[in-house]
């Protein structure tokens, strides 16, 4: 609470200042309005290294149970900061540039990748009112403004001037579009039976009853998942950065802070696709059958959620691309266009 | 519940359905497609059951704007005029698909186009705009082409593409006449209920004055209407596709051919020409008598000549046919009900003997009128219906051809005397051909030849007893039809009129 | 309500059922299936008894309903009993009956005999439509129903081919008339707008017209089909191929009376139509005449008595033509009862000796005298023999045509007379020829029939010896004045006894039998040398008048020919005229082609070689870039947009 | 600056002006990129670029649902699609391609610089039919519903050319099986 | 909104002019893909912009700029086809060095 109080004082500075200044009102309605901006902006900033660090100490925590070892647990309580010194270690580390790299696309891949991931979180539906830009169409435009992180890869992958970080960016690219596809057509039928693509009206209208209660529900939230999770590459998707094979797909040629950013997207990107699941699926920051609602609900099921995808990594072998293809385009796709046609002739009947 | 469009469109869906049925499991392409022949013709009886005579105008309407820029609309309605085509057509298509069991060759193709030929036919009574009726008209031709020209007789391919030709060329002048009633109406439109009280009420060509020899529009755009109904009727003479395609098709190809694809001119002067253009219709009535009658005795003449089983039944179908026109001359309600009395009777009569034609030609494997005899003793039973069904095409009361020849005599009679008298005498000719034929088949000393011929088996009987009954039942009782038909008839007579008012 | 009236279509509906049943389970029941048909028939003679009853009371029964609707105009069926109906009534069932038990000896082991009696049963419900019909579509269907079950009947055997082809030439000599028949039907519609008896006779009464000659001979038309009059007699003979009981029951007693019956029944029609009066009755005459000549010369016994049923049809025929309305059916009735005798007779001689040529039996008097009793007794009656059946009638007959209105009656009662001759003389040569003298063939091993065929004709022996009497003058002519009921329109008229008449018919008759008798038993004249002495007669005579032959000649092959020139017509020039459509379109596609070859595409060559000269220098613009055109596109565009500048500046100028 | 900020310009107002000239000339500049660079690559991102601002400029017209679209559609899928064909052609496109321009450059040039010429001279003379906006604009809902009415047909005919589009693509590319 | 419908128009043409040159001028065939894309950006700029100011309720123009995406995006796919096989059979992609159409 005392960052919003905080926030809450800065505008009021923002804006005696500008009075006392002699700017006629409208001028300091704006600059006001910058100030919100910004710090909604520094907001979800800090919110999003906070996240991906404690992502990254969980995921290790995770995995490391999973395998009967204990993770990290020797910086702080638990091992909490070794994140932190993660990061210390990568912002401090020399800044390689290979020879032979395009230059300019290599150096822009890992700031664009970011972008989307940051601007994605401006639709993040904490509480009733609580989401800082409830767009009519904030479905379409978390989905729009994703695409562009292919193009990011795609930088990255050329960029590097490496026969491994090409494949990989290109299989990650084909990747992305291919399960592009029955992820939003997962959540079409949503979309339909709300009547609306803003966060906020979806999940009201699971203010009593979540999407997930029912078979539609269970199927396309099953296939959101599944391609969710092949969206942001994660095993049993991890074809792209197969170690094995790619040494490290995209990134390889990339260290020190550009390596850490395109960690800090990824991780980003799975709060994003537990985001996404839990509002339109697991009714966010609603309890189930009206018995309450609030902001940690809906942490808590992001948080649910990117367990699930953790368990997913250390549970699943990785797939072949042409499994990995064959599966999206002929299993998902054909189950979901026919969820769709079933939610609509249900819908057509009902009506 | 869009009753009508269900039951145009299962057919169809049927046919999808086999597609996706591999083409080894023939006994299941068969059951399938079967089952939904049956499921169309339960929907046909439910639409004739639903269909309440004595109200007015169409029924069980569906309307949906679909082509808005030329006014064209999905619409679907019956009314007297159709529901009994719509029930012949399901009872038929369903008795034709127990008839196709020995289909053997390529069996999947072969019931896709089968269900997709009935969602033709079936959309072809029930719609009431002529644009569908146009598609739904010329739509029927492709399955039936390949029907004919793919599991037909030897001279498939001739027939096949004479019919399609013919039927095309009857088509395309049948859209001019669509068009120029489409243009000259106005408002522009192709519904068909509205052309029917335009015209009715003579504002259709309200002050158009072209001329041609002397005829008016509207009688050029009757003339392309009547041709192209005439040659699916077929009117003399017009009639050559007839014969061969009839005898190049498989056995429910014809039977399809001639109980449903015959009665569709019929229905087409029905329910466009006459209701639309009364005047010209009246016009050219003496056409409609000069072509029926040469018709009725020149088909009848001919089958005498027949040693062609199939052709034999061809040519007296062009002779039956002919009442029709006879009937629908006059302009009098009883030679309008005639007429339609004749189109549905002979599509059972006919239908059914087609069916008989090819019990025995597949037993046989000949239509040779003369290659039989004495069969009588060695198939007893196959004689008898045989025979039931010959008699009642010769138009033996108590059967449906004797009331609707009747009825036509009947219309026909106070308007044109001598020319109905020489009608008339056709039946001495009819009885000549359909006696004759069972002389040489059924009857006299048996030909050693088939002295082993097994009788008509279960199938076989079951595809003909529905029609013995419905024939003797139309012709004990014809108000099971007459009540369907008969105010609607009322209705159109009132606003047609008589020929000389 | 269980009133007399409502079952009246029980009558004809039992012998339907009774045909249903046997058609469908008759194979199954063997034999037995006759006891079905026959049980059925007693049933509607006993159902039509009541009826009758009410007849003799001066009743009339009648119910109707409502059959269809054509328009708004309701046609309507029904079912009357008056006192014709009744005497029908009567014949049919009564005789219909006794045929049927005689059938159960004579189809004995046949191999279709179920068959044989469904085919009965419908019969006797198609016959009982034309008896009960109270309007002229209700008898026309059963008219045709019964042509169908004599064609089904002739045919019945049709292994044979003769058989076969008399089945067909009886149904198509019968379809001619119908067709008569049923542009009467349509001319009645049309003129009165009903066909219903009663009121087509109250309607024809008010009838000022004179339009009523076609309808009538039309009508007639119908008569001579049904009824073998000349020129549609030939099928009756050929008939003959059936079952013998058949031809008794069809081809003697009733169907082939349903003509005359039917010409009375409409009398309405005929009453004060003189020119349609001639018409029958000289077509009956005619027929009665022609048909006497041939029955004198045939050897074959059913062809004797079938050409013997010509005759005495037109005789009733002529009776109703001269104005004898009642005459008509009363010889209806005798006849029936002594041919359906004769028939049955002959069929019991050829059950027993296996022939029917009278040239081989002989002295069968011994050997079967039940029959030849009984046959004796027909003879007599047929020959018209006071105090017997025919006698009563003939005499009727001959006095009616005496006293008719109709001009030419002298010269019709002298032919009657003359044929009455005949009758007597061929019907004694058959009755010596069998039963008498010795036996001429001795393969032939003849015994008498059993008692289910002997029965039934000592039944009819009685009858055809006294149904006369109730018309006799003796009773007063009490059968006449019940028959009147049945013609309201008419005046009922005094009978005078005309002894002249009366003594010169039997004179004839019995000078008839004499001269048979010096012929055949006598021997003293020898018929061989009578035949060779008028030779060209005998032949004519033999030869039947060669109906057949100028009929074959002259309408059978030309209608032939005719029907094949026809479909040469229509696979040559019609079907030619679709295929020469083709060709000439293909022609046209040919002669075209060449046209294109050699002159177009001489001037396109022309063309184009002036043009490849020309464009060697041109075609360096086609370059195959594609931005090459696409520049040359642009400027277009440019220069468009400009034009269309400097245009809007004029028009803004 | 105080003065400035005071002038008639709302702030908002400033803003727009600002963005928009701001986008303008990034989006001139990135077309630039897509005909001049030697890399076909960077070409593409030029495109992607262009693709952007456009989607920003439809943002500023009200076009919200257009401006995700076009970004769904022309990074996500058209950008893609040529950087893929980039990769896939990459021989071609690095060794032998060593002028990046044709003959007609001089031609051409001349040729588009008379076209624009024509149209800058014409644009701002125009008097266009421009309407205040009034009530609400156009939104998804209106554009949807505009699909399923009065536009069903193209909307029917534009699914099939894609289908269409997409089928070709595939036979085209498709290598024929040996 | 502030900025004129005219700047609007301008930018489109510029686009459009930047577009027309591309693809006139470029040698690789993707470049002329590109180029071509550019020049129908620059018209969806102009519908969209035409839209606002025209008739902002209705959004025809937007409608309009959604069919021109949904063409661009079957050119680019046929395009793509088409230029991989030709890179396939020629191995070149230059425009000028495919005039396998000239007589």
């Amino acid at each position: 609470m005392s960052l919003l109080e905080l926030t809450d004082k800065l505008i009021q500075w923002v804006s005696e200042m500008a009075r006392t200044q002699g700017y006629s009102p409208e001028w300091a309605g704006f600059f006001t309005a910058i100030a919100i901006m910004l710090a909604v902006g520094g907001f979800v900033l800090g919110f999003i290294s906070v996240v991906a660090m404690l992502l990254i100490w969980m995921e290790r925590k995770v995995s490391g149970h999973m395998q009967s070892r204990i993770g990290p647990n020797r910086v702080g309580p638990f091992g909490l900061f070794q994140s932190i010194a993660d990061a210390v270690k990568l912002l401090l580390k020399e800044d390689i540039a290979p020879k032979m790299v395009d230059k300019p696309v290599w150096w822009l891949a890992p700031i664009i990748i970011v972008v989307p991931a940051v601007l994605s979180f401006l639709c993040f539906p904490f509480h009733k009112g609580w989401i800082p830009l409830d767009l009519n169409l904030g479905l379409l435009f978390i989905m729009a403004i994703g695409s562009v992180s292919v193009i990011a890869i795609f930088m990255a992958g050329y960029g590097s001037n490496n026969k491994y970080s090409l494949i990989g960016g290109m299989r990650t690219v084909a990747q992305i579009i291919s399960y592009e596809v029955p992820a939003i057509l997962a959540i079409v039928p949503v979309v339909m039976l709300a009547g609306s693509l803003s966060f906020g009206q979806i999940i009201e209208a699971q203010s009593f009853r979540w999407n997930l209660f029912s078979l539609w529900g269970i199927v396309s939230f099953i296939i959101y998942v599944i391609s969710g999770t092949a969206e942001i590459n994660r095993t049993p998707f991890d074809i792209p950065e197969a170690e094995s094979e790619l040494v490290a797909g995209y990134h390889t040629e990339y260290s020190g802070m550009k390596f850490a950013l395109f960690f800090v997207a990824e991780y980003t990107n799975m709060v994003i696709v537990s985001m996404i699941a839990s509002a339109v699926f697991l009714g966010g920051y609603y309890l189930p059958f009206g018995l309450g609602a609030s902001p940690v609900w809906m942490l808590l099921k992001v948080f649910a959620m990117i367990f699930l995808l953790m368990w997913f990594r250390w549970t699943f072998p990785r797939l072949r691309v042409d499994q990995m293809m064959i599966f999206g385009w002929k299993v998902l796709l054909p189950i979901s266009f026919a969820n769709i046609a079933w939610v609509g002739i249900w819908m057509a009947l009902k009506l | 519940m869009p009753l009508l469009s269900l039951m145009t469109f299962i057919p169809l869906a049927g046919a999808l359905v086999l597609l996706g049925v591999p083409k080894s499991r023939t006994e299941t392409i068969k059951w399938v497609g079967l089952g939904f022949t049956i499921i169309a013709f339960i929907l046909s009886v439910i639409v004739t059951l639903q269909y309440v005579p004595t109200q007015p105008g169409f029924q069980m309407q569906e309307y949906y704007s679909w082509i808005p820029q030329i006014h064209v609309n999905y619409h679907l309605g019956v009314d007297g005029i159709s529901v009994p085509m719509i029930l012949l057509t399901g009872l038929i298509t369903m008795l034709a698909g127990v008839a196709s069991w020995n289909i053997k060759i390529r069996v999947k193709e072969y019931w896709v186009l089968f269900l997709f030929l009935e969602t033709g036919m079936m959309g072809t009574f029930a719609c009431l705009d002529l644009f569908l009726f146009y598609i739904f008209w010329e739509i029927m031709l492709v399955p039936m082409y390949f029907l004919i020209g793919i599991w037909g007789g030897p001279r498939k391919e001739y027939a096949a593409i004479k019919f399609f030709l013919y039927t095309l060329a009857g088509g395309v002048l049948m859209l001019i006449g669509f068009l120029a009633l489409y243009f000259t109406s106005e408002p522009h439109t192709l519904s068909i209920p509205l052309l029917q009280s335009l015209g009715q009420q003579g504002k259709l060509f309200a002050g158009n004055n072209f001329r041609f020899y002397g005829l008016t529009l509207p009688h050029l755009v009757f003339l392309a209407l009547f041709i192209g109904f005439a040659i699916k009727v077929p009117v003399w003479p017009f009639h050559t596709w007839l014969p061969d395609a009839h005898v190049e098709a498989p056995t429910p190809i014809s039977v399809i051919l001639a109980a449903v694809l015959l009665k569709m001119g019929g229905y087409g002067f029905y329910r466009i020409s006459h209701p639309i253009l009364p005047d010209a219709a009246k016009h050219f009535s003496w056409l409609f008598l000069i072509l029926g009658i040469i018709g009725i005795v020149y088909g009848a003449f001919v089958a005498l000549a027949q040693t062609d089983f199939k052709k034999m039944v061809a040519y007296s179908s062009v002779s039956h046919m002919g009442f029709i026109l006879l009937g629908m001359s006059a302009f009098t309600i009883e030679g309008f009900i005639g007429g339609y009395y004749q189109m549905f009777s002979h599509g059972i009569l006919t239908g059914a003997m087609f069916l008989l034609v090819g019990v025995l030609y597949d037993r046989a494997h000949t239509r040779d009128l003369n290659a039989f005899g004495g069969l009588a003793a060695k198939v007893p039973v196959y004689t008898f219906v045989l025979s039931i069904m010959a008699l009642g095409s010769l138009g033996l009361p108590g059967m449906s051809g004797f009331i609707a020849e009747f009825f036509t005599f009947l219309g026909a009679f106070p308007v044109y005397r001598e020319m109905t008298m020489l009608a008339v005498l056709t039946i001495v000719v009819t009885a000549g051909y359909i006696l004759f034929m069972m002389q040489r088949v059924l009857l006299g000393p048996l030909n050693e030849k088939w002295a082993n011929m097994p009788d008509i088996n279960a199938r076989e009987l079951l595809t003909v007893v529905p029609l013995i009954v419905i024939t003797i039942a139309l012709g004990v009782c014809p108000s099971l039809l007459l009540n369907i038909i008969n105010p609607v008839m009322k209705t159109m007579m009132v606003a047609i009129g008589p020929l000389h008012p | 309500m269980l009133n007399y009236t409502n079952l009246i279509p029980l009558i004809p509906l039992i012998p339907l059922a009774s045909f249903v049943i046997l058609i469908l389970f008759g194979s199954r029941m063997k034999e037995k299936a006759a006891y079905v048909s026959i049980g059925a028939a007693l049933a509607a003679f006993a159902l039509s008894v009541p009826g009758i009853m009410m007849t003799l009371k001066h009743q009339s029964v009648h119910m109707e309903w409502i059959w269809l609707y054509l328009g708004d105009r309701p046609i309507k069926m029904g079912f009357m009993i008056d006192s014709l109906t009744a005497m029908m009534l009567f014949v049919v069932t009564f005789i219909g009956s006794l045929i049927h038990i005689y059938s159960v000896g004579y189809m004995h082991g046949d191999k279709r005999f179920s068959r044989y009696f469904a085919y009965l049963s419908l019969f006797f419900f198609s016959m009982l439509l034309i008896v009960l019909g109270d309007n002229l579509i209700m008898v026309f269907i059963g008219w045709e129903m019964v042509g169908l079950c004599s064609y089904l009947l002739i045919s019945f055997w049709f292994e044979r081919m003769s058989a076969a082809r008399a089945g067909m030439k009886a149904f198509l000599a019968n379809r001619v008339g119908d067709v008569g028949f049923l542009l009467a039907i349509l001319s009645f519609f049309w003129m009165f707008g009903t066909v219903n008896f009663e009121q087509m006779a109250e309607k024809i009464h008010q009838y000022q017209g004179t339009m009523l000659v076609i309808p009538a001979v039309l009508l007639f038309c119908g008569a001579v089909g049904k009824s073998a009059q000349f020129p549609l007699h030939v099928w009756l003979p050929d008939a003959m191929e059936g079952p013998t009981p058949v031809s008794a029951l069809i081809h003697a007693a009733t169907m082939v009376a349903a003509g005359v019956y039917m010409v009375a029944r409409s009398f309405f029609v005929f009453h004060g139509n003189i020119e349609a009066m001639q018409v029958v009755s000289y077509i009956g005459c005619f027929t009665a005449f022609m048909a006497a000549t041939i029955a004198l010369t045939q050897t074959d016994i059913k062809k004797v008595l079938a050409y013997s049923t010509l005759s005495q049809l037109g005789y009733m025929v002529m009776a109703l033509g001269v104005g004898g309305y009642i005459a008509g059916p009363f010889h209806l009735m005798t006849h029936a009862f002594f041919k359906a005798l004769l028939f049955l007779g002959a069929g019991s001689v050829i059950h027993g000796t296996g022939t029917q040529d009278i040239r081989q039996m002989g002295g069968l008097m011994k050997k079967m005298p039940i029959t030849a009793w009984t046959f004796l007794a027909a003879f007599v009656a047929i020959a018209g023999l006071p105090p017997f059946a025919g006698f009563w009638s003939k005499d009727e007959i001959l006095l009616s045509t005496f006293n008719s209105p109709v001009p030419g009656h002298l010269f019709l009662f002298a032919v009657g007379l003359f044929t009455e001759a005949l009758t007597a003389f061929y019907m004694a040569r058959v009755f010596f020829l069998t039963f008498l003298g010795d036996a001429r063939d001795k393969e032939i091993h003849a015994h008498e029939s059993p008692l289910v065929m002997t029965v039934p004709l000592a039944i009819l022996a009685f009858f055809a010896l006294f149904i006369g009497l109730p018309g006799s003058p003796m009773a007063g002519h009490w059968f006449q004045h019940w028959l009147q009921q049945s013609f309201p329109y008419m005046h009922a008229h005094e009978i005078h006894l005309n002894f002249g008449v009366m003594g010169a018919s039997i004179f004839l008759a019995l000078s008839g039998i004499g001269l048979a008798y010096l012929m055949y038993i006598k021997g003293t004249i020898s018929p061989d040398k009578v035949a060779q002495s008028i030779r060209p007669l005998y032949i004519y005579s033999l030869n039947k008048w060669y109906w057949d032959e100028i009929y074959g000649m002259f309408l059978i092959k030309p209608f032939l020919w005719s029907t094949n020139a026809l479909y040469a017509f229509d696979v040559w020039i019609v079907d030619g005229v679709v295929n020469g459509a083709a060709m000439v379109a293909r022609g046209l596609g040919f002669l075209q082609f060449i046209f294109d070859k050699y002159i177009v595409d001489g001037i396109v060559n022309l063309f184009g070689w002036v043009t490849q000269k020309s464009s060697r220098i041109v075609r360096l613009v086609q370059t195959g870039i594609i931005q090459n055109y696409i520049l040359l596109l642009v400027v277009g565009l440019a220069l468009i947009v400009w034009f269309k500048i400097l245009e809007n500046m004029h028009a803004v100028l | 600056m105080t003065e400035l900020f005071n002038t008639a310009l709302t702030p908002w107002e400033w803003t727009q002006l600002i963005s928009f000239y701001g986008i303008a000339a990034l989006m001139i500049v990135a077309a630039l990129m897509v005909v001049t660079l030697r890399n076909i690559f960077h070409s593409a991102l030029g495109l992607a670029a262009v693709a952007l601002g456009a989607a920003a400029i439809y943002l500023m017209l009200d076009a919200e649902f257009l401006a995700f679209v076009q970004i769904l559609v022309y990074v996500g899928a058209v950008v893609t699609l040529i950087a893929f064909m980039v990769m896939l052609t990459q021989r071609a496109s690095h060794g032998k391609l060593v002028r990046q321009s044709n003959d007609q450059k001089t031609i051409s040039f001349i040729v588009v610089l008379s076209l624009f010429a024509l149209l800058i001279w014409k644009i701002p003379t125009t008097v266009w039919n421009t309407t205040v906006s009034t009530g609400n604009l156009a939104d998804a809902k209106t554009l949807g519903t505009a699909f399923l009415k009065e536009y069903i047909m193209p909307f029917e005919v534009i699914s099939i050319v894609l289908l269409v589009a997409l089928i070709g693509a595939i036979v085209l590319a498709r290598r024929e099986p040996k | 909104m502030i900025v004129p419908l005219a700047h609007f128009l301008i930018l489109s043409l510029i686009i459009f002019c930047i577009g027309l040159y591309g693809a006139l001028t470029r040698r690789n065939a993707v470049g002329i893909l590109m180029s071509v894309e550019l020049m129908l950006n620059a018209a969806n700029i102009n519908l969209v912009a035409f839209s606002r100011f025209v008739s902002p309720q209705s959004g025809t123009g937007q409608i309009f700029a959604v069919f021109v995406m949904a063409l661009a995006a079957a050119s680019v796919a046929v395009g793509l086809a088409i230029v991989i096989c030709i890179y396939r059979n020629h191995r070149t992609i230059a425009a000028d060095k495919i005039d396998l159409m000239k007589w």
